[in-house]
C-alpha cells in the first residue's frame, strides 16, 4: 500500500486502544473454542464434561504422546503425510484450472457461455450427499477406489465450482486497461494470464489455496467414502479414529491431535493472510 | 511495410453512441500523421480501432495492405502510448518498459541495452527501480512513451503523450521524438506514426500531415501550412492556430466601379472592407451572408499600413500580456475580434483602457470567406 | 501403538512374504482404540494360522462407518467381513439377501456354540445373515451414595420407582432426580410397563404393524407421563436446556455429582456411566420391577453388534472361517476380551469368567439379563422397532408429549394409526 | 481478442470435461433416482411422480423442515454477510498486530464441524452457558436456547453466522480492488469513513459481495452440520432443517429416492432463488472490468 | 477565510525519497496562484498535502490561520481536481458531481441546480447520463473539473485540470475559471485556488501569482510579469517563456574607453556583444564567467535595427513554422540560438538553406546575465 493509503487509516483518528480493546475482545470470542481445546487436552474426561472454563488442572504431555500414536497401526507422521500427499496436488491442480476457467467466463465470450456459467453455478446448488452415491459408482468404474485419485482428479477438471465462481467474480471487478495495454506489448492470452491476470489476482487467488488447503484438510467425507485402507488415511479420518459408540473415549488425547491438527491450517492461513490484503491494483498511477 | 489504411470506418458503442462515422484515411508508410480534435470527437476510439482494442463496427481496416479488422492487437506490429497510461502496477519501471521485448524473446542484454536508451531518451533513468504508484504524472507519463519506443514497431499509436509534461520537457520531447522517427526512416526501418495531441505546437511541427475531426468525421487532411493557410472549412481554420481565427457574420456587397472594375467588400459591424481582387474574383455570384475570418495575427495595432492592409477604427475591449506578446480583444461595431500583437508594437495602446478607440489594420489579403451554413471555405 | 503390533497386512504386492499371490480379505469395524487394538491382534494370529491369507483391516470410529458401508454396498464393494449393527438387518436386508446367507458356510461356523435364540437374531426370512457377538439388554442403575443421602431405598417395584421421585425432590431439593435417561431410555422403560401390564411391545415382532392397542398406547404415553410430572426422571426438556437432549448421562454434570441418581441404559455402558462418577458416588445393580402376574419382563435386549459377509464376497467361506474363529474360539476371546461386549459364544464366555475378565457390576447385569432370558422373559424386538424412521417417530411423538404440545389420547392414536402406515411404508 | 471465441472455449473444455464426468452425470443419476423408491439393496423401482407427489401432499415433515431452512437462510445469510463484510473492513488496514486479528477471527471457519465446536457451542448456549451468564449480568432471565423451539433456532444461526470466516476473507481480498484514489476523492468531497465504505467500498466490491450472498444462500440452504451436531433438528424439529431431512431419508432411511426428490426440490428451490438474485444483479452490481456496462 | 501558510514543509516519501524540501509559501485569500515547475517537481505532492491527502513529514501547515497539519481533508474545506481524475466508475457523471453535494445535505434540488450549472459551465451537460468509462479522455477531465466547482470550497487545488482538452476548450475554460473566480470574489465569497499547469498561456494569464518550483524548491514566487521580465535565476528564466530563453555559455569582458566610458560587452561564440551601460553598470567585478541570456522573441531577422539592437551574423539551422510565426534554429559561432520570428517579417529568411548566414538582431536591452555556477540573475 502506498503512503497515503496508510495516511488515510492512520487517519482513523481516535484511541488506538479503544479499537485494540473492541477487537480484543471479539478475538476472544473467536478463539475461545481453540483456548479451550489446547486446555481441553490437558483435562481429564470428567473435567472436560464439566468445564467450561479452559484453564486444566494441570499440565501433562501424555495426552499428545499418546494421541500421536494413535490406536492404530501407524502414528500421526503417517496421517499427516497422506493429508499433504492429498492437499497439495489438489491445491495445484484446482489454481490452475480453476483459473483459466474464471479467466475465459470473465473474459471471452464463446458460444454457450451463459448455460454453462449457469450450469456451473446451479452444481452447487444440490445437496452433496445425493451426489455422493453417483460419484462412487462413476469412480468405482474407473477403478479408483482406495487411492487419492478421485480426491484429486475432479479438481483438475475445475469442478471446485465456487473456486471458479468467486475467481469470475473478481476478474470481472477488474478493468481492462492493463490487459489492453499488454496486448498490445504483444501478449497471447497464455501470457496475458501469467503476467498481468495473475498478479492482480493474487489476493483472490491466494484465498483459493487457503481455503483449499483448510477444506481438503478437514474433508471427512471424501476419504471416507473413497479410502478404506487404514495406511492411507488422512488426518481427518484419523482424528475420529478412536471414537466407538459404547467405549470410553480418551478425550484428551482426541482432543490433543485434534489441536496438531488444526497447526497446518493455522499456519497456511497466517503465513498467507498478509497477501489478503496486497492487491497490486490498490494503487495505480496517482497524481 | 506499414500503410495505413482506412476505409469507411464506422463505430458504434454498445449503448448505441455512434463515434465514428465513416471515416476513410490512408496514412503513407513512415508518415508522421497527428490527430487533432475537439475533445470527444474519436480520437482515442480510431486509435483504438487501430490497434485493435475497439471492434470496428463498420468498414475496413488495412496494415501493409492486409485487412487486419479481426486481427488481435500484438498481430498488427503496433505499440501504442494510453491516454490514461495503463502502466503495469505490479511492474517496476524497468519491467514496464521491458516487458514487451521480452515477450517477444528479445535477449535479456540487448533488452536491458534498449531499456536504458529509452530511459535516456525520456529523462527518467533515474525512476527505472521505482513502482507506478511511486511516479508523478509526467513521469508516469514517460514510462508509457517508453514502453512504446523500446518496441520499434511498424505503427506507434501515440494518445497524447506528452499532456501531462511541462513545456520545457515537453519542447525537447518533441524533438527527440521527431528524431526518432527520423532515424528510424533512415535506418531503413520508417515507422508509421498516429500521434493525439491537442498542442498546436506539436501538431503543427511534428505532423507532416494532420487531420482534423469532429463528432467521428473527418473535416480536412493536410500539411499544417497547408491547414494553416487554406482551411477546407470554418470549423478547421478556428481550431488550427492559437489564438483562434476570428470568425465573424458578415455580409458580402458588391462595390460599384469604385475603380472601374467592380469589386466586393465585406459588410462588418457596420464596416465596410473591400476584398482584394484576387480573392474578389472568386467570390462573384455568392449568397449575401457568409462568415469572415481573419486571424489575429493579421491585425496589427502599428499605425502605418502592412502591405495592402486596411485601417479600421475598433473599440478596445481588454489586452492579456503573454510576456513577448499581447493578445489584443477589440470590438469592430459589435463584432468581437482578437488581435495578437508583438509586445513591442504595441503602439500606444498600452496607455489606452477599455473602451477607448484604436485604428487597427486589418490584412484583407489573409481573411477568409467561409459559407454561412455549412461553414465551407468560399475561397478553395 | 502399533508399531508393535503384528497388524493386518497393508495391500498392495510388498505387503506379503508368503509365496504366491495372497488370498486378501477385507474386514471392516468401528470402534475405540481398545477394540481396533485387540482385533488387530487376533486378526494376526488368525493370519498366522492360515498362511497365504491376508486381512485388509478397514476399521474407524463410528462416526462415518454407516454411511461408508451404505455407499459401499450399493456400490458391491462391500467387504467381506463387517461388523454391523442388529438394526441394520431390517434395513439392509429387508428380504434376507443383502447379506452372504452364512447357512450355506456352516460346515466354517461353529453355530453350535450359539443358542438358537441368539442364531435366531441374525436370521432374516430364513437366511441366517449375521451372528451376535454379544447381546445386551436394559438395566436400572442406580446411585446408591445419593439414595443414602436422601435416606430412600433403591426402588424394586414400578410403585416405589413412581414414588421415588417426589419423595427425592422433597429430601435432596428440585434439582435431583431418581433417574436419568434420555428419552428413548424413558420411551423403552415406559414401554417395559406397558409389555408387562397389557403384554405387548409397540411393534408386533412378527409383522410389520403395531402390537399396541388403544388402551396400551394410551398407558404407554401416560407411564411415560408418570416418570416425568412425578420427578422420577429428568424431563426432556430440562435436558436439552442443558446441553443437548441426546447428550449422554456420563457427561452430565448432575450426574457426576450424584444429584441424579440413576440411569435406565445398556449393560454395555455400565462401564462408562461410572467412569465420571466423582469419588462420593457408588454405582449398584438395581432390580429389574416387575408387575405382579406380569407374563414377561418387557425389558428391552437385543444384539449389541454382530458380524455378517458380504453378499459379494469372493471368499465367503475364509470371511466365514474368521467369523467364527473370532466369534467362538477361546485363543480369540482372550485376545478380544470384552471389547465388543460379553460374547454369546458358551466357549468365549467360559474363558472370560475364568480368566475372571469381567467386573463385579457387569457381571453381575450380565448375570441378571441371562436369567431373564433363561426364564423366556425377554422377548426379541421386532426388527423394524429401531429402524431410524420409526424411531424418528416415535420420538417425534414423545416430544410433543413431553413439550406438552399433545394431549395423551392424541398421542396414543397418534402412534397407533400413524405407526402402522409407517410400518407398512418400511417393512 | 476477447472475442476470440475459440480460445475461450479451449479454456473452459476441462471444465466441461469435468462437468459432464463428475458432476452432470451424478446429476442425472440422482434426479432419475428421484423417480424410484431405492433402497440400496434392491434394484431402483420406478414410481414416476411419487416421491414428489408424496412430499408434495402428505408429508407433514418436509413442510416443516422446508420452513425451517427457509427461516434459517433468511437469518443467517444476511448475517453471515453482514458480518464478514464488516470485519473484512474493520481488518483491512495496517496495525500493529492486525495479522494476529485477522487469524484470530478466522478461527472457527478452520474449525470447521470438529468436535471442539459441538462441545463448546452446547456449552455456551446450556442453561447454565456463558450467554446466559451474560444475559444474567443486565438482568434477563436464564433463556433455554437448546431446549426452546422458539430460541433454538438461533443457536445455529449463530453459529453459521459465527464461522464467517471464509467470507470475510473474500472480502478482504476484495478490498484490494478499490483504487485508493477513490477514497481520496471521496475524503475530499466529504465523505466520512462510514459514507466511504456504503458509498465506495461497497458499490465498488458489489461483484464479490453478490457472489458471496449467493455461495452462502447456497450453503445456508444446504446447512447440515450445524443442526446436527448442536440440536440434531430438535427441540420439537425446531432446527430440522431440509439438509438434515434428505440425509436421514437418504442414508438412516435408506429413501434413496425420496432423498433425491427432495433434494431436487431443493435445488429447484436455491436455482430459482439465485436466478432471482442473478436477474437483480443487473440492478446493484457494478463490474468495472465488463468490456461495456450494457445498462 | 482561507489564508493559505505553508512554513518550511517537507515531504519523505516511504522509500525514503525527499520530494518536498522545507518550502515556505503565503497564498492569499482570494488568491490565485499557480504552480509550475518540471515533471516530478513535487507540484501534486504539495497539492497533496494541502488537500491532507499525504501525511506531513514536517513544517506546519495552516488553512485561514487554523494548524491543519492532522485534519482530514473534509475538515479543510477544500475541493480538489486529481491529475487521473479519480472519479467515482460506479456513478454515473451526475453523480459524480453530486456526490459531494449530496454528503453535505444539500437540498435535491439545489444539487440539480449546481450539477447542471457546472456541467454548463464545462460543456458537458449532454454526458451527465454516461458512467465514466463512457467518456473520453477530456470529458473525464471535464467532469472532474466539474466535481469540484460544483463544491463551493474555500480552497480550490487544481492539478494539471485541462491538459487533456484541445487548445479552443481550453481557452474557453481558461476563461470561465478565471471568470468563477473573480465571480466568487465579487460575490463575498472568495476562493483561494492553487492551479497546477504546465501550459505557460495558464499560467501567465490565470495566475495572479506563479510559484515555480524545481525538485521540490521553491524558486521564486512572483507575478506573471514580474517573473518574465526578472527572472530569479537562469532556472526560472528558461521554464517561463515558450519557446524558452536562450542560455548560453559565455564571457564578461570589458570594453576599454571606446566612448570614454569603460563599458562591458558579453564574448559569445566568438562576437563581442557590448551590453547597454545600464545593465554594465551593475556587474563591475563579476566574475568573467557567466550566462547569457535571450529570449527568442528579442532576436529579429529583420534588416534594420530596433531600438538599440544589435546587428550579430549568424549561421542558420533550420526553421519551424508555426503559422503565424516562425521557430528560427540559428548559431552564433559555435553557440546554438533560437528566434521567434513573426511570419512576415522573414525578411528573405524563407529562401535561405541550412547553413546559410544571415544577420540578425539582438535587442541587448532585453538580455539576462547569470552567475555560470549558482545561476542567480546578476541583474536584480
Ligand atoms: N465506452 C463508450 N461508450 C459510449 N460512448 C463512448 C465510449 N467511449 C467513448 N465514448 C464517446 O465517444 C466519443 C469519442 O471518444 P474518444 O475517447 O474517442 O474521444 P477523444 O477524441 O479521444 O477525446 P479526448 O480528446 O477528450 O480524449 C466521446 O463522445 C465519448 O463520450
Ligand atoms: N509514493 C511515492 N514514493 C516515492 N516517490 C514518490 C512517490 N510519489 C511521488 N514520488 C516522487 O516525488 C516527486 C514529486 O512527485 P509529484 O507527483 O509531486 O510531481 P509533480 O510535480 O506533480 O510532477 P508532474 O508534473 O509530472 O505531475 C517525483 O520525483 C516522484 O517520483
Ligand atoms: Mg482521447
Ligand atoms: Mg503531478
Amino acid at each position: 500500500m502506498s503512503g497515503a493509503s496508510e495516511l488515510i487509516l492512520v487517519r482513523e483518528r481516535g484511541r488506538p486502544w479503544l479499537r485494540y480493546l473492541a477487537l480484543g475482545a471479539v478475538a476472544i470470542v473467536m478463539l475461545y473454542p481453540l483456548l479451550w481445546l489446547v486446555g481441553a487436552s490437558f483435562k481429564s474426561n470428567t473435567e472436560i464434561y464439566t468445564e467450561i472454563g479452559f484453564w486444566p488442572a494441570h499440565f501433562d504431555f501424555g495426552a499428545y504422546a499418546k494421541g500421536w500414536k494413535t490406536s492404530t497401526e501407524y502414528t500421526f507422521a503417517t496421517y499427516f503425510l497422506n493429508s499433504f500427499l492429498i492437499t497439495i496436488p489438489r491445491i495445484v491442480v484446482t489454481v490452475i484450472s480453476c483459473v483459466l476457467v474464471a479467466y475465459a467466463f470473465a473474459r471471452f465470450e464463446f458460444w454457450g457461455k451463459k448455460l454453462l456459467f449457469s450450469v456451473m453455478v446451479g452444481t452447487m446448488m444440490l445437496p452433496l450427499i445425493i451426489l455422493r452415491l453417483p460419484q462412487y459408482l462413476v469412480f468405482k468404474e474407473v477403478g479408483w477406489l482406495d487411492s487419492y485419485l478421485p480426491l484429486i482428479v475432479p479438481s483438475a477438471f475445475a469442478t471446485d465450482t465456487f473456486f471458479v465462481f468467486m475467481l469470475v467474480q473478481f476478474l470481472r471487478g477488474i478493468p481492462r486497461d492493463m490487459e489492453e495495454a499488454a496486448q498490445i506489448d504483444g501478449c497471447n492470452a497464455l501470457q496475458l494470464l501469467w503476467h498481468i491476470i495473475v498478479p492482480l489476482l493474487k489476493p483472490a487467488i491466494i484465498s483459493v489455496i487457503v481455503f483449499q488447503f483448510i477444506w481438503t484438510m478437514n474433508d471427512f467425507m471424501g476419504p471416507l467414502i473413497y479410502l478404506s485402507t487404514v495406511e492411507k488415511y488422512p488426518v481427518s479420518l484419523a482424528l475420529k479414529m478412536s471414537i466407538g459408540a459404547t467405549e470410553e473415549v480418551e478425550w484428551a488425547s482426541v482432543i490433543a491431535i485434534s489441536v496438531l491438527a488444526l497447526v497446518p491450517s493455522v499456519t497456511v492461513f497466517f503465513l498467507a493472510q498478509k497477501h489478503f490484503i496486497e492487491g497490486a491494483t490498490s494503487s495505480g498511477v496517482k497524481g | 511495410m506499414a500503410h495505413l489504411s482506412l476505409k469507411k470506418i464506422e463505430k458504434v458503442y454498445p449503448n448505441g453512441f455512434k463515434a465514428v462515422h465513416g471515416v476513410d484515411l490512408e496514412v503513407q508508410d513512415g508518415e508522421f500523421m497527428v490527430f487533432v480534435g475537439p475533445s470527444g470527437c474519436a480520437k482515442s476510439t480510431l486509435l483504438r480501432m487501430i490497434a485493435g482494442l475497439e471492434t470496428i463496427s463498420g468498414g475496413e481496416l488495412q496494415i501493409g495492405g492486409r485487412r487486419v479488422n479481426d486481427l488481435a492487437p500484438k498481430q498488427r506490429g503496433i505499440a501504442m502510448v494510453f491516454q490514461n497510461y495503463a502502466l503495469y502496477p505490479h511492474m517496476k519501471v524497468y519491467d514496464n518498459l521491458a516487458f514487451g521485448l521480452k515477450l517477444a524473446g528479445t535477449p535479456k542484454a540487448e533488452v536491458d541495452q534498449r531499456v536504458r536508451q529509452a530511459a535516456q531518451l525520456l529523462e527518467m533513468e533515474h525512476l527505472l527501480d521505482r513502482y507506478p504508484k511511486q511516479l508523478s504524472g509526467g513521469q508516469a507519463q514517460r514510462v508509457a512513451v517508453g514502453r512504446a519506443i523500446v518496441k520499434k514497431p511498424e505503427v506507434f499509436l501515440f494518445d497524447e503523450p506528452l499532456s501531462n509534461l511541462d513545456a520545457k520537457l515537453r519542447a525537447s520531447m518533441r524533438v527527440r521524438l521527431t528524431e526518432l522517427h527520423r532515424t528510424l526512416r533512415e535506418s531503413g526501418q520508417p515507422a508509421t506514426v498516429i500521434y493525439v495531441t491537442h498542442d498546436q505546437v506539436e501538431a503543427m511541427t511534428m505532423g507532416q500531415r494532420i487531420c482534423v475531426l469532429k463528432d467521428g468525421v473527418i473535416q480536412q487532411v493536410d500539411t499544417p501550412t497547408a491547414l494553416y493557410d487554406r482551411p477546407a472549412n470554418a470549423f478547421v481554420a478556428s481550431f488550427i492556430g492559437s489564438p483562434e481565427m476570428n470568425i465573424l457574420e458578415a455580409q458580402l456587397q458588391a462595390i460599384g466601379g469604385d475603380a472601374g472594375e467592380d469589386g466586393l467588400a465585406v459588410l462588418l459591424g457596420g464596416q465596410r472592407l473591400p476584398l482584394p481582387p484576387a480573392k474578389a474574383a472568386r467570390l462573384r455570384g455568392r449568397a449575401a451572408a457568409i462568415k469572415f475570418g481573419l486571424r489575429p495575427e493579421h491585425i496589427s495595432a502599428q499605425a502605418r499600413p502592412q502591405g495592402d492592409s486596411l485601417a479600421v477604427p475598433a473599440t478596445l475591449r481588454f489586452m492579456e500580456h503573454m510576456g513577448s506578446e499581447v493578445f489584443v480583444h477589440l470590438s469592430i461595431g459589435d463584432q468581437p475580434l482578437t488581435a495578437r500583437v508583438p509586445a513591442d508594437q504595441l503602439n500606444g495602446l498600452a496607455d489606452k483602457r477599455r473602451g477607448d478607440s484604436h485604428l487597427f489594420h486589418l490584412q484583407m489579403a489573409c481573411a477568409h470567406l467561409f459559407d454561412a451554413d455549412t461553414g465551407a471555405n468560399l475561397l478553395l | 501403538a502399533s508399531s508393535l503390533l503384528p497388524g493386518c497386512s497393508p495391500t498392495g504386492p510388498d505387503g506379503s512374504a508368503s509365496t504366491g499371490a495372497p488370498t486378501v480379505l477385507r474386514f471392516a469395524w468401528w470402534g475405540g482404540a481398545s477394540r481396533h487394538e485387540a482385533t488387530l491382534k487376533a486378526v494376526a494370529a488368525f493370519e498366522a494360522a492360515h498362511p497365504g491369507v491376508k486381512i485388509k483391516c478397514e476399521y474407524m470410529g463410528f462416526n462415518g462407518y454407516l454411511e461408508r458401508l451404505t455407499t459401499q454396498i450399493a456400490g458391491g464393494s462391500e467387504p467381506d467381513l463387517m461388523q454391523i449393527n442388529w438394526a441394520w438387518l431390517a434395513m439392509f436386508s429387508k428380504r434376507g439377501n443383502g447379506f452372504a446367507d452364512l447357512l450355506q458356510q456352516r460346515q466354517h461356523l461353529a453355530l453350535d456354540q450359539f443358542e438358537a435364540e441368539d442364531v435366531q437374531t441374525g436370521m432374516v426370512a430364513g437366511h441366517l445373515n449375521a451372528l451376535p457377538v454379544s447381546y445386551s439388554a436394559r438395566v436400572l442403575l442406580w446411585n446408591q451414595a445419593a439414595f443414602d443421602r436422601a435416606n430412600m431405598a433403591l426402588p424394586k417395584t414400578w410403585e416405589e420407582l413412581f414414588a421415588a421421585g417426589a419423595l427425592m425432590r422433597t429430601r435432596l431439593g428440585p434439582q435431583a432426580y431418581p433417574l436419568d435417561g434420555e428419552l428413548y431410555d424413558m420411551m423403552l422403560l415406559s414401554q417395559s410397563y406397558v409389555q408387562q401390564k397389557h403384554g405387548t411391545p409397540y411393534v408386533d415382532p412378527a409383522s410389520p404393524r403395531v402390537a399396541m392397542d388403544f388402551a396400551a398406547a394410551l398407558d404407554w404415553v401416560r407411564t411415560y407421563r408418570r416418570l416425568v410430572d412425578g420427578h422420577v426422571a429428568t424431563p426432556l426438556k430440562l435436558r436439552a436446556s442443558l446441553g443437548g437432549a441426546d447428550k449422554a448421562t456420563e457427561q452430565q454434570q448432575d450426574w457426576v455429582v450424584g444429584n441424579w441418581a440413576g440411569n435406565y441404559t445398556w449393560d454395555s455402558v455400565i462401564g462408562l456411566r461410572a467412569a465420571t462418577l466423582d469419588k462420593k458416588q457408588r454405582l449398584v445393580l438395581g432390580d429389574y420391577p416387575t408387575l405382579p402376574g406380569a407374563k414377561n419382563s418387557g425389558m428391552f435386549g437385543r444384539p449389541t453388534v454382530m458380524l455378517a459377509v458380504g453378499r459379494n464376497s469372493k471368499n465367503a467361506a475364509l470371511a466365514a472361517e474368521l467369523l467364527s474363529y473370532l466369534l467362538t474360539s477361546r485363543e480369540a476371546a482372550l485376545i478380544l476380551g470384552r471389547t465388543r461386549g460379553v460374547p454369546v459364544a458358551k466357549a468365549q464366555v467360559e474363558v472370560l469368567l475364568a480368566a475372571k475378565k469381567l467386573p463385579p457390576l457387569e457381571l453381575q447385569a450380565h448375570e441378571q439379563i441371562r436369567q431373564q432370558r433363561a426364564a423366556g422373559q425377554i422377548a426379541l424386538p421386532a426388527p423394524l422397532f429401531e429402524h431410524a424412521r420409526l424411531h424418528k417417530f416415535m420420538r417425534e411423538v414423545f416430544e410433543t408429549i413431553a413439550y406438552g404440545k399433545t394431549g395423551d389420547e392424541d398421542a396414543a392414536r397418534r402412534l397407533i394409526t400413524e405407526g402402522n402406515a409407517l410400518l407398512q411404508r418400511i417393512k | 481478442m476477447y472475442e476470440n471465441k475459440k480460445l475461450g472455449f479451449l479454456f473452459v473444455l476441462p471444465f466441461l470435461l469435468g462437468v459432464l464426468l463428475f458432476k452432470l452425470f451424478p446429476f442425472v443419476m440422482s434426479l432419475a433416482l428421484s423417480f424410484t423408491q431405492y433402497d440400496i439393496i434392491n434394484p431402483p423401482e420406478f414410481v414416476g411422480l411419487d416421491n414428489y407427489r408424496e412430499l408434495a401432499t402428505q408429508d407433514p415433515l418436509f413442510r416443516k423442515s422446508l420452513g425451517v431452512t427457509l427461516l434459517f437462510a433468511m437469518l443467517a445469510v444476511p448475517l453471515r454477510v453482514g458480518f464478514a463484510l464488516f470485519i473484512a473492513h474493520v481488518l483491512n488496514f495496517r496495525m500493529r498486530g492486525i495479522n494476529f486479528f485477522r487469524s484470530a477471527f478466522y478461527l472457527p471457519s478452520i474449525l470447521g464441524g470438529s468436535i471442539a465446536v459441538a462441545v463448546l457451542w452446547r456449552f455456551i448456549f446450556s442453561q447454565h452457558g456463558l450467554v446466559n451468564i451474560a444475559l444474567g449480568k443486565f438482568g434477563i432471565e436464564p433463556i433455554s436456547w437448546l431446549a426452546d423451539e422458539h430460541f433454538s433456532m438461533w443457536t445455529i444461526v449463530l453459529l453459521f453466522t459465527w464461522q464467517f470466516g471464509s467470507a470475510m476473507v473474500i472480502f478482504l481480498a476484495a478490498l484490494q480492488n478499490v483504487p485508493i484514489a477513490l477514497y481520496e476523492a471521496a475524503e475530499c468531497d466529504g465523505a466520512s469513513k462510514r459514507q466511504q465504505f456504503f458509498r465506495i467500498t461497497v458499490p465498488l466490491i458489489t461483484p464479490v459481495i453478490f457472489f458471496n450472498m449467493i455461495m452462502q444462500m447456497v450453503h445456508a440452504f444446504q446447512e447440515f452440520n450445524g443442526p446436527y451436531m448442536i440440536t440434531e433438528g430438535g427441540p420439537l424439529s425446531s432446527t430440522y432443517v431440509l439438509a438434515l431431512y434428505i440425509y436421514d431419508q437418504s442414508f438412516r432411511f435408506f429413501n434413496l429416492g425420496y432423498g433425491a426428490a427432495l433434494s431436487w426440490v431443493l435445488f429447484a428451490l436455491v436455482a430459482a432463488l439465485s436466478g432471482l438474485s442473478f436477474w437483480s444483479s443487473r440492478y446493484w452490481v457494478f463490474y468495472a472490468g465488463e468490456k461495456e456496462s450494457k445498462r
